[in-house]
C-alpha cells in the first residue's frame, strides 16, 4: 500500500471516529465543526476535480454551494409561508430539494461553463467569479427570500430513514456523502474520460491533436463538479438552517480554493486535509484573538512561499501518479 | 489520389507573409521532407496542416476532401497526426499514460467515466507494444518529465504511431538531439517509413537526405522546388536560396 | 429624466471611473508585465489612504500629506515585490492568488491593529471644502473636481510614460515579450520592482483621493479589488488603453445604474420591489458586462498583441 | 495530521469544564471589520458593568464570553452556536445587527437559553416571532424613526428624501419614519450594506438634491455615519436639505467628525431612547466611569450593552441560580434594575416600554462634541408590533 493511500485511510478513519466521540463526551460543538468541515470538504473535493485534475481554476465555486442551499431553503420557505404550490416547490421533502439542488447547480454550471470555458488562464478565473457574483446579486435582489439578510430554514429536509435534526445522523450523512464523492472523483479521474481531462490540464494542445474535443470533456467535468457542490450546498443549508447570499461571496469561493491548494491539488484526500486544516485553524486562531487573520494570513503566505504542493506535497515521499 | 494537397495557401501575421501562395502535394506512402532556411514558414505550414491555425485563404485537401475549415481535433480523427518541434508531451503524466491516451483516441469514444482506464488491456497492451517499438518499455512507469530530451522525441514518434495516422506531420524530430540520438531516430523513422505517409520538417540535412523520398524547399513561405533528393541536390535555385544564404547551416 | 441630474451623475461616474482606473492601471501593469496576479493590490490602496490620513494630521495639510505619502506607498509596494511576488514569478497563478490573499489578511489586520476599526476622517483644506455652482441645479463639491482632475492628470502622465519614455518602451516590450527585454540586457529585477512600485503608488493615490470622501477605513480594499479586476479583464490584461476605457465604462454604468435603475424598474415593478432590487441589479451590471465581453472577446476589449 | 487535529481540539476541549456557582453570559457583537468600532464600545460597556457589579450577580460569579459576528449573519450564527453548544452559556446577549439576530435566534431559543438583544430590534421579533425567552434592552427598530417622523411633522417638513442601508434594520427604519411622517416621501435609496458596504454616496446625494425635498432622513450606523456626514457636508447640502438622522450622529461618529472639523454637524438632531445627559444616578455613574476608563463618551450601544448585563445580573441575583428558568424569566420581565435610561417596563413582547427623546449635537464644557436632550418626544411608548405578538 502506498504511503498516500495510508494517509488517506488514516485521515478518513479519524474523521469518522473523532466527531461522534466528541459528541458523546458532551462536546456537541465539535461535532458541528466536523459536520461543517465534512460538507465543505465535499465541495472542495468537487472543486479538486476541475481545479486539481482538470487545471480549471474556478473562482466561483461557492455559487454552487449557495444554489444548493437555496434549493433547500426556498421550498422550505414556501412550505411555511405559501406560494409555489403549483410547481410542487412548497415542500420540505428531500426527494424534491436534493434533486433540485443538484439539477439547478448542474444547469448553472452547464450554461456558465459553456461560456467560461471559451476563455483561458486568468480570464477563466475572473469570469467564473463574475458569474458567481451575478448569482450573489441575483439572490440579494429577491426580497421574498430575505435579500441581503438571508433566510432562516425552519424545517430541515425530510428523508427516509434519516432524521437530519439529529446532529449525529446529519454528520453521518455528510460523512458518507464525502466518501461517496471521493470515490466518484477517483473513479472519474482514473477513467478514460479522466485521462483526457488530466491530459488536457498538462498539455491541452497535444490532447486536441490526438483528436479529443477537450472543450466537451472539460464542460462535462465542470457540470459534474457543479452538481456535486450543489449537493454539498443542500447539506450545508440543512446544517446551518440559515442561508444568506454571503455563502456565495467571492471570498467563500477563495476559501474553497485554498482548502484544495492547502491540502494538495490532484490528490484524493488533499481537499479533505485542506478543509480540515482550514476549519480547525480558523476555529483555534479565532478563539485566541480577534486579530486571528494576521497569523492566518502569514501562515498562508508561508505555505505558498516555503511549501510546494500543499500538505500532501510535504507528506509525500513516493512520486507515483496513481491513487 | 494524392494524400495531401494544398492550393494557394496564404497566411500573414501583421504585414509578414508567413505562407505565400503555397502549393504542395504529398503522395500516399512517401516520406516527404520540407526544408528551408530559418523563418521560411515551416512551422506555420504545419500548424495550418494540422488545423491549429486557419489559413487566410487557399485550400487544404486531404485524400481529395476539403479540410480547410475542419477543426484540429476532427482532423486528428481523420488520420492526421502531428509531432511538435518543441517537445509537447504531458509532462506530469507517466510515459505509458501519455501513449495510452493516444491509443485511447483510436478506440472509440473516451466519454467513459466508470471503468479504470489503466485496467483496460486493449489500451495498455497496445501502449506497451508501441513503447517497446521505440525502445522505451523499461521506462513506462516513470513520470514523463524525468526522461531525457531524446527519449521525449521517441515518445513523440510512439504517439504518432499510436494514432495509427495515415498522415504523420513530424516537426523537426531531430531538433536538439546529439549525434548518437540522431542516428537512433533515423533508424526508428526508417523502420516506420512506408507504412505511413510522413511529412517531415527537418534542419538536419544528413537526416533529410538519408530518409526522404521527395523534398520540397520552402523559402519565404513559398515552395521553390520539389523533387527527389538527387534532384534537389542538383538544383541551382535551391543552392542559391538556401545553401548560399545559410552556408554551414545544417 | 432631469438633464442637470444626468450631467451630475455622469461627472460622478467619471470620478468613480478615474479612481478605478488608478487602481486598475497598476494592476494591469503588474499583471501584464510580471504575469503576477496580485489580489493584495487593493491593500496598497488601503495602506495609502491610512498613511495619508495619518500624515494629514501630522503635517496639517492634506495635499502635503499626499505628496509625502505617495513615495512611502511606492516603497511598500517595492517591498511586497521583493519579498512576496519575486519568489513566486515562476509559480502558477494559483500560488499567486493564495499568497496575495494571505497578504490581504495580513495588511488588513495590521491596519486594524495600528489604526483601529473606526477609520480616520480626513479633513480637507478650506478651499476644497466648498462647492462649484455651475447653474442653479448643477452644484458639485469642488473636491470631486479635484479627483477628476488628479485622475485625468495621472492617466495622462501614465500614457506619456508608457508611450514616450524609455521606461515605457521597456514596459510595453515587457508586456508582450519578457524574454526579449531580458535579452536586451536590462536588469529585469529592477524593472519589475519599479513597475510594482509604480502600481502601488497609483493604487495608493486612489486610496488617498477617496479617503476625504469615505474616510480611510479597513474595509475599503475589499470593496474595490474585485471591481478593479473586472476593469482589467474587460479592458484586456496588460492594456493601458483597455483599462482606461473599461474603468470609465464601469464607473459610469455603476453610477448611472444606481441613480436611474430604480426609476426604470418602477415602470414595471412595485416601488418597493424596484427599490430593493435596483441596487443589486446595478451591482450585478458590471459582472454582466464582463461576462458578455468575455463571451464575445475571450481576451477582453483590447487584447495585448502577442504574449 | 493526526497530531494537528488532536492537539488543536484537545487544547480547547477541556477548557469548558463547568465551574460551579457562576452565571455564563455569551455576548455576540462585531469585533472585526470597520463595524468593530461599535462592538468595541459594547465590549467596554459590558466589562464596565461587570466591574460595577463587582464581578458578581448575587452570589454567582459573572463570566462573559465574547463572540464576533464579523458583520455577517452566517458568522454571527456560528459564533452563537459555539456559545450555546460549546461554552454552554446561560444567556446570550448583544447583537448590533438585525439580520444577525434573526439568523441566530433559533440557535439560542431552541436550546432553551435566554436571548437578550442589546441593540437590534427587528419587527419580526417584536411581533410574530416574539418569544418568552427573548428580551430587549434597546427598542423595536421602527420606534426611533417613528419618533423622528413626529419631530419632522412638528418642524413643518413637508417632503422628505430617505436613505438607509439595504438590510433588515434599514427597511424597518424606513418603515418607521414613513409610518408617522405625514408629508410626502419624494425619494428613497437603499444602499449596499455589509463588510463591503457602499460608502460613496455621490449619486444618491445628487438625486436627493434634485428631488427638492425639505429634508433628508438617514440611517447609517457605525463607520458609515462619518462617511455619509462628510459627503453631505462637502456637497453643501446643510442649508438646502437639513439632515434628520437616527443611529447615525452618535458618540461613535462625533469624535472623528470633530477631529476632522466638520462643524456642520453641530446642532443636528436625532431621536433616541437614551442620552448621556439623562438625569439619573445609574447613568451619571456609567457615563462618568466610561469616560474615565475609555476616554470618550459612551454611545447608546454602550448604554444598552451595559443595561443588558445589569438586567441579567438583577434576575440572577433575585433567583440565586441559573437552573430555574421560569423564575429567571419572571425576574427578567420585572426589569427590576437601575437602567441608565431610567425606569422602564416590559410589554407583552418583552420590548421595553420607554421614553424617546429628541437630542441635539452640542459642545460640552470641555469642548467635546456630544448630544443633549432637547425634549421628550414619546413618553412610555410601546412599539407597533406588540399587538402581533401572541404572548400575554
Amino acid at each position: 500500500m502506498s504511503r498516500r493511500n495510508i494517509i488517506t485511510l488514516v485521515v478518513m478513519a479519524l474523521l469518522a471516529v473523532l466527531p461522534p466521540v466528541f459528541y458523546l463526551t458532551g462536546n456537541a460543538f465539535y461535532l458541528d465543526l466536523a459536520t461543517r468541515l465534512t460538507i465543505l470538504a465535499i465541495a472542495a473535493v468537487s472543486l479538486n476535480l476541475i481545479l486539481g485534475y482538470g487545471g480549471l481554476i474556478s473562482f466561483g465555486h461557492a455559487a454552487y454551494l449557495g444554489i444548493g442551499a437555496y434549493a433547500v431553503g426556498i421550498p422550505a420557505h414556501h412550505w411555511l409561508y405559501g406560494g409555489l404550490e403549483s410547481l410542487g416547490l412548497a415542500t420540505t421533502s428531500g426527494y424534491v430539494q436534493i434533486p433540485l439542488a443538484i439539477g439547478v447547480a448542474a444547469l448553472f454550471a452547464l450554461v456558465t461553463g459553456a461560456i467560461c470555458l471559451r476563455t483561458k488562464g486568468v480570464y477563466f478565473i475572473m469570469i467564473t467569479m463574475a458569474f458567481a457574483q451575478m448569482m450573489y446579486y441575483a439572490i440579494v435582489s429577491i426580497e421574498e427570500y430575505g435579500g441581503d439578510d438571508g433566510l432562516v430554514i425552519d424545517s430541515r429536509s425530510e428523508l427516509p430513514f434519516i432524521d437530519l435534526d439529529d446532529p449525529l445522523q446529519l454528520f453521518g450523512l455528510a460523512y458518507v456523502s464525502l466518501v461517496v464523492a471521493m470515490l466518484i472523483v477517483r473513479m472519474i479521474v482514473n477513467s478514460r474520460f479522466g485521462m483526457v481531462l488530466r491530459g488536457a490540464k498538462g498539455n491541452n494542445e497535444r490532447v486536441v491533436m490526438l483528436g479529443f474535443n477537450t472543450y466537451l470533456f472539460r464542460l462535462t467535468a465542470y457540470v459534474i463538479a457543479g452538481a456535486m457542490a450543489g449537493y454539498a450546498g443542500a447539506l450545508l443549508g440543512n446544517f446551518t438552517t440559515f442561508i444568506s447570499p454571503e455563502m456565495m461571496d467571492w471570498g467563500r469561493s477563495g476559501e474553497l480554493m485554498f482548502m484544495v491548494i492547502l491540502g494538495g491539488t490532484a490528490t484524493l484526500v488533499g481537499p479533505v486535509i485542506g478543509a480540515t486544516l482550514f476549519i480547525v485553524l480558523e476555529e483555534v486562531l479565532s478563539s485566541l484573538t480577534v486579530y486571528w487573520h494576521l497569523p492566518f494570513g502569514l501562515l498562508l503566505l508561508a505555505v505558498v512561499l516555503f511549501g510546494k504542493g500543499g500538505i500532501m506535497g510535504m507528506l509525500r515521499a513516493d512520486k507515483e501518479d496513481s491513487e | 489520389m494524392t494524400m495531401l494537397e494544398t492550393r494557394s495557401l496564404m497566411k500573414s501575421f501583421g504585414g509578414i507573409r508567413a505562407t505565400d501562395d503555397l502549393t504542395l502535394s504529398v503522395e500516399p506512402g512517401e516520406l516527404h521532407a520540407i526544408i528551408g532556411p530559418n523563418g521560411a514558414g515551416k512551422t506555420t505550414l504545419i500548424t495550418q496542416l494540422c488545423g491549429s491555425q486557419k489559413p487566410d485563404s487557399g485550400t487544404i485537401l486531404y485524400k481529395g476532401q476539403d479540410i480547410t475549415r475542419v477543426p484540429a481535433h476532427k482532423r486528428a480523427r481523420l488520420g492526421i497526426t502531428r509531432s511538435f518541434q518543441i517537445t509537447s508531451l504531458i509532462l506530469d503524466m507517466t510515459v505509458i499514460d501519455n501513449i495510452a491516451l493516444a491509443v485511447q483516441a483510436r478506440q472509440g469514444s473516451s466519454f467513459r467515466l466508470v471503468r479504470n482506464a489503466r485496467t483496460i488491456s486493449a489500451i495498455r497492451d497496445r501502449a506497451m507494444e508501441l513503447l517497446t517499438r521505440v525502445g522505451l518499455s523499461d521506462k513506462a512507469n516513470m513520470v514523463t518529465s524525468a526522461l531525457s530530451h531524446g527519449e521525449h522525441r521517441h515518445m513523440e514518434i510512439a504517439i504518432a504511431l499510436a494514432a495509427e495516422a495515415e498522415l504523420m506531420l513530424l516537426d523537426e524530430p531531430m531538433a536538439g538531439l546529439g549525434a548518437e540520438e540522431t542516428r537512433a531516430m533515423i533508424d526508428l523513422l526508417n523502420g516506420i517509413k512506408g507504412q505511413h505517409t510522413i511529412v517531415l520538417i527537418e534542419h538536419d540535412m544528413d537526416a533529410v537526405f538519408a530518409l526522404a523520398d521527395r523534398i520540397s524547399v520552402l523559402v519565404y513561405g513559398h515552395i521553390i522546388a520539389t523533387g527527389s533528393p538527387a534532384e534537389i541536390r542538383a538544383n541551382k535555385d535551391v543552392e542559391a536560396a538556401y545553401l548560399g544564404e545559410e552556408s554551414g547551416a545544417a | 429624466m432631469d438633464f442637470a441630474l444626468l450631467v451630475i451623475q455622469t461627472l460622478n461616474g467619471l470620478q468613480l471611473g478615474l479612481l478605478l482606473f488608478l487602481v486598475a492601471s497598476g494592476l494591469t501593469l503588474v499583471f501584464g508585465i510580471l504575469d503576477f496576479v496580485n489580489l493584495a493590490h487593493a491593500s496598497l490602496y488601503l495602506i495609502g489612504a491610512f498613511i495619508c490620513a495619518t500624515l494629514t494630521f501630522a503635517l496639517g495639510n492634506f495635499l502635503i500629506a499626499v505628496v509625502v505619502a505617495l513615495p512611502l506607498t511606492g516603497l511598500i509596494g517595492w517591498a511586497v515585490e521583493r519579498f512576496v511576488a519575486r519568489p513566486l514569478y515562476e509559480r502558477d497563478h494559483l500560488d499567486h492568488v493564495l499568497a496575495t490573499f494571505g497578504l490581504i489578511l495580513v495588511f488588513e489586520t495590521l491596519a486594524h491593529l495600528i489604526w483601529g476599526p473606526e477609520g480616520i476622517a480626513v479633513p480637507l483644506p478650506e478651499f476644497l471644502q466648498g462647492q462649484i455652482v455651475l447653474s442653479e441645479t448643477l452644484i458639485i463639491p469642488s473636491y470631486r473636481f479635484l479627483i477628476i482632475g488628479a485622475g485625468l492628470a495621472a492617466a495622462g502622465g501614465l500614457f506619456w510614460m508608457v508611450n514616450f519614455t524609455r521606461l515605457g518602451m521597456l514596459i510595453r516590450a515587457g508586456a508582450s515579450n519578457r524574454t526579449m527585454v531580458s535579452a536586451l540586457g536590462i536588469n529585469i529585477e529592477m524593472l519589475f520592482g519599479l513597475v510594482f512600485a509604480i502600481g502601488a503608488t497609483l493604487a495608493g493615490l486612489a486610496g488617498m483621493l477617496v479617503a476625504p470622501i469615505t474616510e480611510a477605513n479597513i474595509g475599503m480594499g475589499n470593496s474595490i479589488i474585485i471591481t478593479a479586476f473586472v476593469v482589467i479583464i474587460v479592458g484586456g490584461i496588460g492594456s493601458m488603453k483597455g483599462a482606461f476605457v473599461a474603468a470609465l465604462l464601469i464607473g459610469l454604468i455603476d453610477t448611472l445604474g444606481r441613480s436611474f435603475l430604480d426609476d426604470i424598474f418602477k415602470i414595471f415593478m412595485s416601488p418597493s420591489a424596484a427599490e430593493n432590487s435596483a441596487p443589486a441589479i446595478s451591482a450585478m451590471l458590471i459582472y454582466i458586462i464582463m461576462a458578455v465581453v468575455l463571451a464575445l472577446k475571450p481576451q477582453g476589449l483590447f487584447p495585448p498583441k502577442v504574449r | 495530521m493526526k497530531r494537528i487535529i488532536s492537539a488543536a481540539l484537545a487544547a480547547t476541549m477541556f477548557t469548558s469544564v463547568a465551574q460551579a456557582e457562576s452565571v455564563k453570559i455569551g455576548f455576540v457583537t462585531t469585533l472585526t471589520t470597520p463595524a468593530a468600532v461599535i462592538g468595541n464600545q459594547m465590549e467596554n460597556a459590558v466589562n464596565l458593568a461587570v466591574e460595577h457589579l463587582g464581578g458578581k450577580a448575587g452570589d454567582l460569579d459573572i463570566e462573559v464570553i465574547f463572540g464576533d459576528d464579523g458583520f455577517a449573519p452566517e458568522t454571527g450564527k456560528q459564533a452563537t452556536d459555539k456559545l450555546v453548544k460549546q461554552d454552554d452559556v446561560d444567556f446570550v446577549a448583544g447583537y448590533i445587527w438585525s439580520h444577525v439576530l434573526l439568523a441566530s435566534r433559533k440557535s439560542v431559543l431552541d436550546a432553551g437559553k435566554f436571548l437578550i438583544s442589546a441593540n437590534a430590534g427587528p419587527s419580526q421579533m417584536a411581533g410574530k416571532l416574539c418569544d418568552p425567552n427573548f428580551f430587549s434592552t434597546s427598542w423595536q427598530n421602527d420606534q426611533t424613526p417613528e419618533a423622528m417622523g413626529d419631530v419632522l411633522n412638528d418642524a413643518g417638513v413637508k417632503s422628505l428624501y430617505i436613505m438607509a442601508p439595504n438590510y433588515a434594520a434599514g427597511k424597518d427604519m424606513v418603515a418607521g419614519v414613513e409610518r408617522t411622517f405625514e408629508g410626502e416621501i419624494v425619494g428613497r435609496d437603499l444602499t449596499k450594506w455589509g463588510a463591503d458596504a457602499q460608502l460613496d454616496f455621490s449619486a444618491e446625494l445628487a438625486k436627493a438634491r434634485a428631488s427638492g425635498a425639505d429634508g433628508i432622513f438617514v440611517f447609517y450606523p457605525g463607520a458609515a455615519a462619518g462617511a455619509f456626514i462628510k459627503q453631505y457636508d462637502q456637497a453643501g447640502l446643510a442649508e438646502e436639505l437639513p439632515l434628520y438622522s437616527v443611529f447615525t450622529v452618535d458618540a461613535i461618529s462625533l469624535p472623528r467628525l470633530q477631529e476632522a472639523g466638520f462643524t456642520a454637524v453641530l446642532g443636528s438632531q436625532t431621536t433616541q431612547e437614551w442620552d448621556p445627559t439623562l438625569d439619573n444616578e445609574a447613568n451619571a455613574r456609567f457615563v462618568a466611569d466610561y469616560k474615565a476608563q475609555f476616554g470618550g463618551y459612551p454611545s447608546y450601544y454602550a448604554a444598552q450593552a451595559y443595561d443588558s448585563i445589569m438586567l441579567i445580573a438583577s434576575a440572577v441575583a433575585k433567583v440565586g441560580n441559573t437552573e430555574d428558568t421560569d423564575a429567571l424569566r419572571a425576574a427578567l420581565k420585572e426589569s427590576d434594575f437601575d437602567s441608565v435610561r431610567g425606569e422602564f417596563t416590559y410589554g407583552n413582547n418583552n420590548i421595553p416600554i420607554q421614553n424617546f427623546y429628541l437630542r441635539e449635537v452640542v459642545e460640552d464644557a470641555d469642548g467635546v462634541w456630544t448630544t443633549k436632550v432637547v425634549k421628550t418626544v414619546y413618553e412610555n411608548a410601546q412599539d407597533n408590533f406588540a399587538a402581533e405578538c401572541p404572548m400575554e
